[in-house]
């Protein structure tokens, strides 16, 4: 049985016995792949799993309007799973249903504790791209002028959109910090200062809770390279503070924790 | 950081060990353990204060005492410590000092040329030897008659070798002796 | 099995004999083959230490150039004293990168470190712990042994791993393994003297005097060791001190390997135990073959 | 519309030498907001703050700035006026012309152009002030004692004196400390037991404290004036209301070979037992550890004794909940292990003892009745040698400090030891003496020059013990220049005094803060030494610093007055900068409730008029919190602020900085 | 050549940086009162923006800086174990630790971002700090305006 399958026959299953009233997973678009919301066991057929599905579909578990519906299942790949793990240890769940895929397997039917263990025993080590790396490589060789003018011609093309925050499942504040004017911390305007007020405060907010799965990257129409900024800080948080956030669903918050031996090599 | 109220001898000292003879706080405790102590015309700790004096009066007295020659390393002192200060570093650095500047009091006069004599048997020969070493020894301190006796002994327990063992490079030798030579003295 | 480097010093063909042939039958006996570095030269000894902190470093070093030019890594120095002029070069050069440019040009050698040099205790008890335990046929029972350390053993850089400055017990294995037993005493890591011998030799008669009271005080047959100066104090000087009316002593004085090789059933010609200047042969009677 | 005063001052000429003041002020006048603006020689003085009363008034002033001194200097004088003149004094705010510029700076133009900088900057942030009004909390007056030796003892006393309640808790099962074993004090030799034991009754009697002996702190929650803490008491297995203290079941023990904690191991106990004769309470406990009935489950031998039935082998720990308004931590000191001292024998030669064992030898309530005699064979030893600063400064093993009571009774020791054996010898190794007391420097005189006691001026490298049971000391008598070797008969080691063990976790149960050495940490080491980091807590005694009976006991009292002065009114005030927390736009991540060094962010459920629960989110809970604003700086959608130091405020500053 | 040397080196000192510091009430505050009353010497480059603690510090107050004109920003508070609030300071290091990481990212590298524990104690070192990062800052010239971090109208 195919991984497409395996997904149909458990969502259906699940739908059928009532364990989900919705099951959020992905279907064909053309060449792309879009989010299928199936509620009726009759509907499965839609559901696919492939390489092509990017989309962090953890994003919808907060949703209100998904929540109402009752309980939900979603298909969830390591970077889905390690969002909700992360969810959860912000108090923003409790509980996940999952239909765990792998790049490499079909997992099944977990709960939120399961796909922890999963994570830690399958995917405790999951490299960014080759190709991500040593962009990232690349910039910290330049020379900061050159990294500014670098970021200087990223950030203009951004039109302040926000589709990276609506992508991102970790994006989940009633208020974002954009849109609080007294005082107004970052311009809204679709500026210098702004954007890049913006740019850096969104993936400082993301330091020690990203678990790099790209959709904010992917939904940028305008094509702004930033996981770059995400790796860095993942990287850093990784290295300075040894924490992988999304494999502990009882994990500290990385920035909201200390320790008392944490380097100081910077500080004079 | 430099500490301006340090004296030269302890600068010279601090540099050559890394002990800033400073935090020394006269406990005595090195004194106390020090089992060549009662030799000593200045012991460990009175050492330790007058480095840190180190005016020329104490500097002169430290340089021409027997006590620095008197000790035999064994770092009893360095390892009880309660500063984890190295007295018998800070002793090895006065030594060499008094070596260099001729400061070498006539009452280690043995002592002076057995070391000499090894490093000269050293020097042709790569290694040490009993015969060559014993023979110098004598010769250059003029303490001919002692052990007399143990010569014949070790002979026959083999424990003379009468064919020194060399190192085949020996330039390399010359060079290394050469290259540590300061002034006229090693 | 890769050889083990072996550097001998000067006084294994002198003074400290015995120490290397009981060093070379226990290696023979385990199957550990011994690769003497080649053209290797004194370490310099108490004398360089004294007179030169530069050539007490150089001549060390141009050992371990030798050594890690031979392929060696690792170092048997039995001699304590040769023991801590290497390993006390080592880890002054692991830590002075200023050091080890100069001592390049002093010598004209590359050395890149870090080598591992290992004494007579830590060699020992790896032969037992490699399988040498199982071939001491013949246990020294009831045998009683003051474990002398003295200073090059117990303290500074040239401490063994794991043991206590104060109470060190690394020989105690050994010991208990060749089937004797530890006494205990209190002047394990007293200073003997060291190269005082032949130029302040009333130091090192009151100094050594003091270490066989006490051993002898606490009931001990004999005093075993890992030092050739600590040895040639206190076995050879004996006399000096039996000559000077005190005493008379008449306590053997054995290398830690050649207690070993004795419970091992070696020869006393093999180990050296014929030569003593205090009558150590008579220890072979205490060395009975287990029975089968 | 706001209307701002400025108010320069020169500081005589601190400030205007290198400031031009009236530029400043003709400067401040411009910028928006500012109706009046001025400048004078001394703004802290009575005319100087009349200026400011007096523009307050008539100019209506909505916020006033002084450029002056550091605010860390005057703004409390400040404030005060400006409240003198109806303006609320968090509506004043300093801008620090005199250490922050004039006094670090040469050039006037620059120093004057930066000047104006700060003054414009304050004055930006002074219009977005609001009027804070001071926190009130009620206060619970009843005090929490932690400890009951001579510190607890005697804060728990002053506490109760003052007419307030008091609980006072110790581990042990009577109250005494260390205070009850020692023979004699120093330096006036009086009976310690004769002094003490008058004031353990005091307190066990005192109708206004609580004596909860065998028991210990478990948790801490709420803040000063309102704790609530949890005790354990530990099981006594026996019921007190019954135990008439008789002692038939300590008489029929079988366990008798305990080595008893009072004695310092030098004598021995039974496994019920009281830990000595005018213990108070005077009732006994069993030790569950050494009991042959409760590890083996046979015996009973102690119940069978009871004429009153008053042992319960079913007993249990009991967790008992207290509120308490002020606390009193008193845990005292302990003597550091000297096995850790390899030299010095590792610990294994029993004649080597320490001070504690030497009290006991000489106390006439001790195990050899008062006759100095040694443990291993029971021998009065002929030869007595003290090492002063057995582990106190000595880095090597991590103690720097000085245990500052060893002086003393080490003098006091061999004084001891020579009243009692008259042809021994005592022989101090120290390496200073440090006699800084009322009657201190006689009293170590009086050992010298009276007593013969001899002082040696050198540390000892080593002890070891010769087959003939002579302890060889090898010292040095740095003052003669040579290397000492004593065969004694016995040695007394002046441990270093270190603070009680668990005394980390207790501290970091009441958010107390300690040293490297473990030493509780006072809020401030000279204006507040008996104060904490944590409002309400206070110190007393040995658990501070090493501390002799004098001290410890002048340390309690202070405690005692601080907390009635607490417990004087009937709610606290606080300063109102503490953080508010948005509910509307919180969504509940708990970054900051896991961030607050306080705790003092918690979980706040929002329920609806039926009391169904609509969504939790983080509220303040303004007690406990202190101001710092980490929980601020951590919230990503900017839902916390902290009053005083608001976002606006700040954001206002660095914009006007451009 | 010599002689645009020397213009470059002219300019660089007629160059006054910008220098916003933020610090704690408790430790930097009270160590720059400290350098205060002991007279010492440091340039009038740098703005102190108080506040309770290094935790209150928000990457904000930064960006705000920076955007406004800002050269370099100073970020100084008590040392680890001194914090008057018990630990706002190891809050506020790990936060440093990853948004310095950002900024250096983006090209505001290390001779514009200072981090510093100044105890109440240390004036000496909060003036030789002042004027070590001044020096710093004058070298590395103004924070260009096409940095993306400032506001360009």
């Amino acid at each position: 049985m195919s991984t497409s399958e395996a997904i149909r026959a458990d969502a259906a299953r699940l739908l059928a016995e009532g364990r989900a009233k919705l099951v959020i997973g992905y279907r064909a678009r053309g060449p792309h792949r879009a989010p299928a919301f199936v509620s009726d066991p009759a509907g499965v057929d839609v559901l696919i799993y492939d390489n092509l599905c990017k989309q962090n579909l953890a994003v919808y578990l907060r949703k209100p309007e998904v929540r109402s519906r009752g309980p939900v299942a979603v298909v969830a790949p390591p970077a889905v799973m390690r969002s909700l793990v992360v969810l959860a240890a912000e108090s923003q769940l409790t509980e996940a249903t999952v239909l765990a895929v792998g790049p490499d397997a079909y997992h099944g039917v977990l709960d939120l504790a399961g796909a922890a263990a999963l994570l830690k025993e399958k995917y405790a080590d999951l490299a960014p791209s080759p190709e991500l790396l040593e962009a990232l490589a690349k910039l910290d060789a330049m020379s900061p002028q050159e990294r500014a003018r670098f970021w200087t011609d990223q950030f203009a093309k951004c039109t302040r959109c926000y589709a990276c925050r609506a992508a991102c499942p970790l994006c989940y504040c009633a208020r974002c910090i954009v849109e609080k004017n007294v005082p107004q911390w970052i311009s809204t305007a679709a500026a210098q200062h702004g954007n890049f007020a913006w740019q850096i405060i969104r993936a400082f907010h993301q330091a020690g809770r990203c678990t790099l799965c790209g959709a904010c990257e992917a939904a940028c129409p305008q094509g702004i390279p930033l996981m770059l900024l995400n790796l860095a800080l993942s990287e850093e948080v990784a290295k300075q503070f040894g924490e992988k956030p999304g494999y502990d669903p009882a994990a500290k918050p990385v920035i909201g924790s200390w320790k008392p031996d944490d380097d100081q090599g910077f500080v004079r | 950081m430099s500490k301006s109220a340090a004296s030269k001898l302890a600068e010279h000292v601090r540099r050559a060990t890394g002990v800033d003879v400073a935090e020394c706080y006269q406990c005595g405790k090195c004194t106390a353990g020090c089992p060549m102590a009662r030799w000593m015309d200045v012991v460990p700790s009175q050492i330790m204060r007058l480095v840190q004096i180190g005016d020329d009066e104490a500097a002169a007295r430290l340089l021409s005492s027997a006590a620095i020659w008197v000790c035999a390393g064994c770092l009893t002192c360095t390892q009880r410590c309660p500063k984890k200060l190295d007295p018998a570093a800070v002793i090895d650095a006065l030594r060499e000092l008094s070596y260099q500047q001729g400061k070498v009091p006539a009452s280690q006069r043995k002592v002076l040329a057995f070391h000499k004599a090894f490093l000269k048997v050293v020097e042709k020969a790569g290694r040490m030897s009993e015969i060559p070493l014993t023979a110098l020894y004598k010769m250059t301190s003029g303490d001919l008659v002692s052990d007399v006796t143990l010569a014949p002994r070790m002979l026959v327990r083999g424990k003379l070798p009468l064919v020194p063992k060399v190192v085949r490079n020996r330039r390399q030798m010359k060079r290394i002796f050469a290259a540590c030579r300061k002034g006229d003295r090693l | 099995m890769t050889p083990l480097g072996y550097y001998p010093g000067c006084s294994d063909h002198g003074s400290g004999r015995e120490l290397g042939m009981s060093v070379h039958a226990l290696a023979r006996l385990a199957g550990v083959e011994l690769k003497e570095i080649e053209d290797w030269n004194c370490c310099g000894a108490t004398a360089a230490h004294n007179l030169s902190h530069d050539l007490a470093v150089a001549l060390p070093y141009r050992v371990l150039a030798l050594a890690e030019a031979q392929g060696l890594a690792e170092i048997l120095t039995p001699c304590a004293a040769c023991f801590s002029r290497l390993k006390g070069t080592v880890v002054r050069l692991a830590r002075s990168a200023d050091l080890a440019a100069r001592m390049r040009q002093v010598t004209g050698l590359e050395y890149r470190g870090p080598l591992r040099i290992i004494n007579v205790v830590e060699f020992v008890n790896r032969l037992l712990a490699g399988g040498l335990k199982d071939k001491l046929a013949a246990p020294l029972a009831g045998l009683k042994v003051a474990t002398y350390y003295g200073c090059l053993l117990s303290r500074g850089e040239n401490i063994i791993e794991g043991d206590d400055a104060e109470n060190p017990a690394s020989m105690t294995p050994a010991v208990k393994a060749a089937g004797a037993q530890v006494v205990p005493w209190n002047f394990a890591t007293e200073c003997c003297g060291g190269g005082f011998s032949m130029s302040f030799t009333d130091a090192v008669v009151d100094l050594s005097e003091q270490i066989l009271a006490d051993a002898r005080a606490a009931g001990a047959d004999c005093i075993v060791t890992g030092c050739p100066m600590c040895h040639s104090n206190l076995d050879m000087r004996q006399l000096t001190i039996n000559s000077r009316g005190r005493g008379p002593y008449d306590v053997p004085v054995l290398y830690l390997t050649e207690l070993v090789g004795l419970a091992a059933g070696l020869g006393p010609k093999e180990l050296g135990l014929d030569c003593h200047f205090v009558d150590a042969m008579r220890l072979l009677s205490r060395a009975e073959p287990r029975p089968a | 519309m706001a209307r701002i005063g400025v108010f320069i001052c020169h500081c005589g000429e601190n400030i205007a030498r290198t400031v031009d003041c009236a530029a400043v002020a003709a400067a401040a006048a411009k910028m928006p907001g500012v109706v009046h603006s001025a400048d004078y020689k001394y703004m802290c003085s009575d005319p100087g703050q009349q200026m400011i009363r007096q523009a307050i008034a008539e100019k209506k002033l909505t916020g006033a700035v002084v450029g002056a001194c550091s605010p860390r200097m005057h703004e409390p004088t400040f404030r005060r006026a400006a409240a003198e003149a109806g303006l609320n004094p968090y509506l004043l705010e300093m801008a620090n012309l005199r250490e922050h510029c004039s006094w670090v700076h040469e050039d006037r133009a620059a120093a004057t152009a930066k000047a104006i900088d700060l003054v414009r900057v304050m004055v930006e942030k002074v219009k977005r002030n609001r009027s804070l009004y001071p926190i009130r909390v009620p206060i619970e007056p009843t005090a929490l004692v932690v400890g009951g030796g001579i510190a607890g003892i005697q804060a728990a006393l002053d506490i109760a004196g003052g007419g307030k309640k008091v609980i006072l808790v110790e581990r042990g099962p009577s109250i005494g400390g260390h205070m009850a074993r020692l023979s004699e004090t120093f330096p006036t030799l009086d009976c310690s037991q004769c002094i003490l034991t008058p004031r353990m009754v005091e307190a066990a009697s005192h109708p206004n404290i609580t004596l909860m002996t065998y028991s210990e702190v478990e948790a801490v929650e709420g803040f000063v004036g309102n704790f609530q803490v949890t005790i354990r008491r530990k099981a006594k297995y026996v019921d007190w209301s019954k135990c008439t203290g008789c002692g038939d079941c300590w008489a029929k023990c079988p366990a008798r070979k305990i080595p008893s904690e009072f004695d310092a191991r030098l004598g021995a106990r039974t496994a019920i037992y009281r830990p000595f004769p005018q213990a108070v309470p005077n009732k006994p406990v069993i030790d569950r550890e050494h009991c042959i009935m409760l590890t083996k489950g046979k015996c009973g031998a102690c119940a069978k004794a009871c004429q009153r039935g008053a042992v319960n082998f079913k007993d249990q720990d009991e967790l008992v909940k207290v509120k308490v308004g002020a606390v009193v931590l008193a845990t005292g000191f302990d003597l550091w292990d000297h096995s850790a001292y390899g030299e010095y024998g590792a610990g294994k030669f029993a004649d080597v003892i320490d001070g504690f064992q030497f009290e006991r030898l000489a106390s006439a309530s001790g195990p050899t009745g008062g006759e100095i005699r040694r443990p291993s064979d029971g021998q009065v030893p002929r030869t007595v040698v003290f090492i002063q600063c057995c582990g106190s400064r000595d880095e090597k093993v991590g103690k720097a400090y000085c245990s500052k009571i060893c002086c003393m009774y080490t003098a006091k020791h061999g004084m001891l030891y020579k009243h009692k054996v008259h042809d021994g010898r005592a022989i101090v190794f120290y390496m200073d003496i440090r006699a800084a007391g009322k009657g201190y420097e006689e009293f170590i005189r009086r050992a010298v020059e009276a007593d013969g006691v001899e002082y040696v001026r050198g540390r000892v490298s080593r002890i070891y013990r010769r087959t003939d049971g002579k302890l060889i000391v090898r010292g040095a008598d740095t003052l003669a220049g040579r290397a000492v070797t004593v065969e004694a008969d016995m040695v007394v080691l002046a441990d270093a005094v270190v603070p009680r063990s668990g005394g980390e976790k207790l501290a970091q149960l009441f958010g107390v803060g300690y040293d490297t050495d473990g030493f509780y940490s006072e809020a401030h080491p000279k204006l507040r030494p008996v104060e904490t980091a944590a409002a309400g807590v206070f110190l007393a005694g040995a658990c501070q610093s090493p501390k002799d009976i004098p001290d410890s006991v002048a340390q309690a009292s202070a405690a005692a007055a601080k907390v009635l002065g607490l417990f004087a009114r009937p709610e606290l005030e606080r300063e109102p900068v503490v953080a508010r927390v948005n509910e509307n736009t919180c969504v509940h991540c708990r970054a900051c409730i896991q961030a607050c060094p306080y705790g003092a962010v918690e979980d706040h459920e929002i329920r609806d008029r039926k009391g169904h629960l609509v969504r939790t989110v983080a509220r303040v809970n303004e007690g406990l919190c202190q101001g710092c604003g980490t929980c601020v700086a951590i919230c990503r959608s900017g839902c916390i602020d902290l009053e005083g130091f608001t976002d606006e405020q700040v954001f206002s500053e660095i914009a006007t900085l451009e | 050549m010599a002689q645009t040397e020397t213009k470059t080196a002219e300019a660089a000192a007629a160059f006054q940086p910008r220098i916003v510091a933020f610090v704690c009430n408790w430790c930097t505050y009270a160590g720059a009162d400290l350098a205060g009353t002991s007279r010492l010497r440091y340039p009038p480059n740098v703005r102190i923006i108080k506040l309770p603690c290094t935790g209150r510090i928000d990457p904000l107050f930064i960006l705000k800086a920076f955007e406004g004109g800002a050269d370099a920003v100073l970020v100084s508070g008590c040392h680890p174990g001194d914090c008057h609030y018990t630990s706002g300071n190891y809050h506020a290091r790990r936060r440093w630790a990853l948004f310095r990481r950002l900024l250096d990212l983006t090209g505001i590298d290390e001779r514009r971002l200072f981090f510093s524990w100044v105890s109440a104690a240390e004036g000496q070192k909060f003036a030789d700090l002042v004027a070590d990062i001044t020096e710093k800052v004058r070298a590395a010239g103004p924070l260009e305006p096409a940095n993306p971090a400032r506001r360009r109208l």
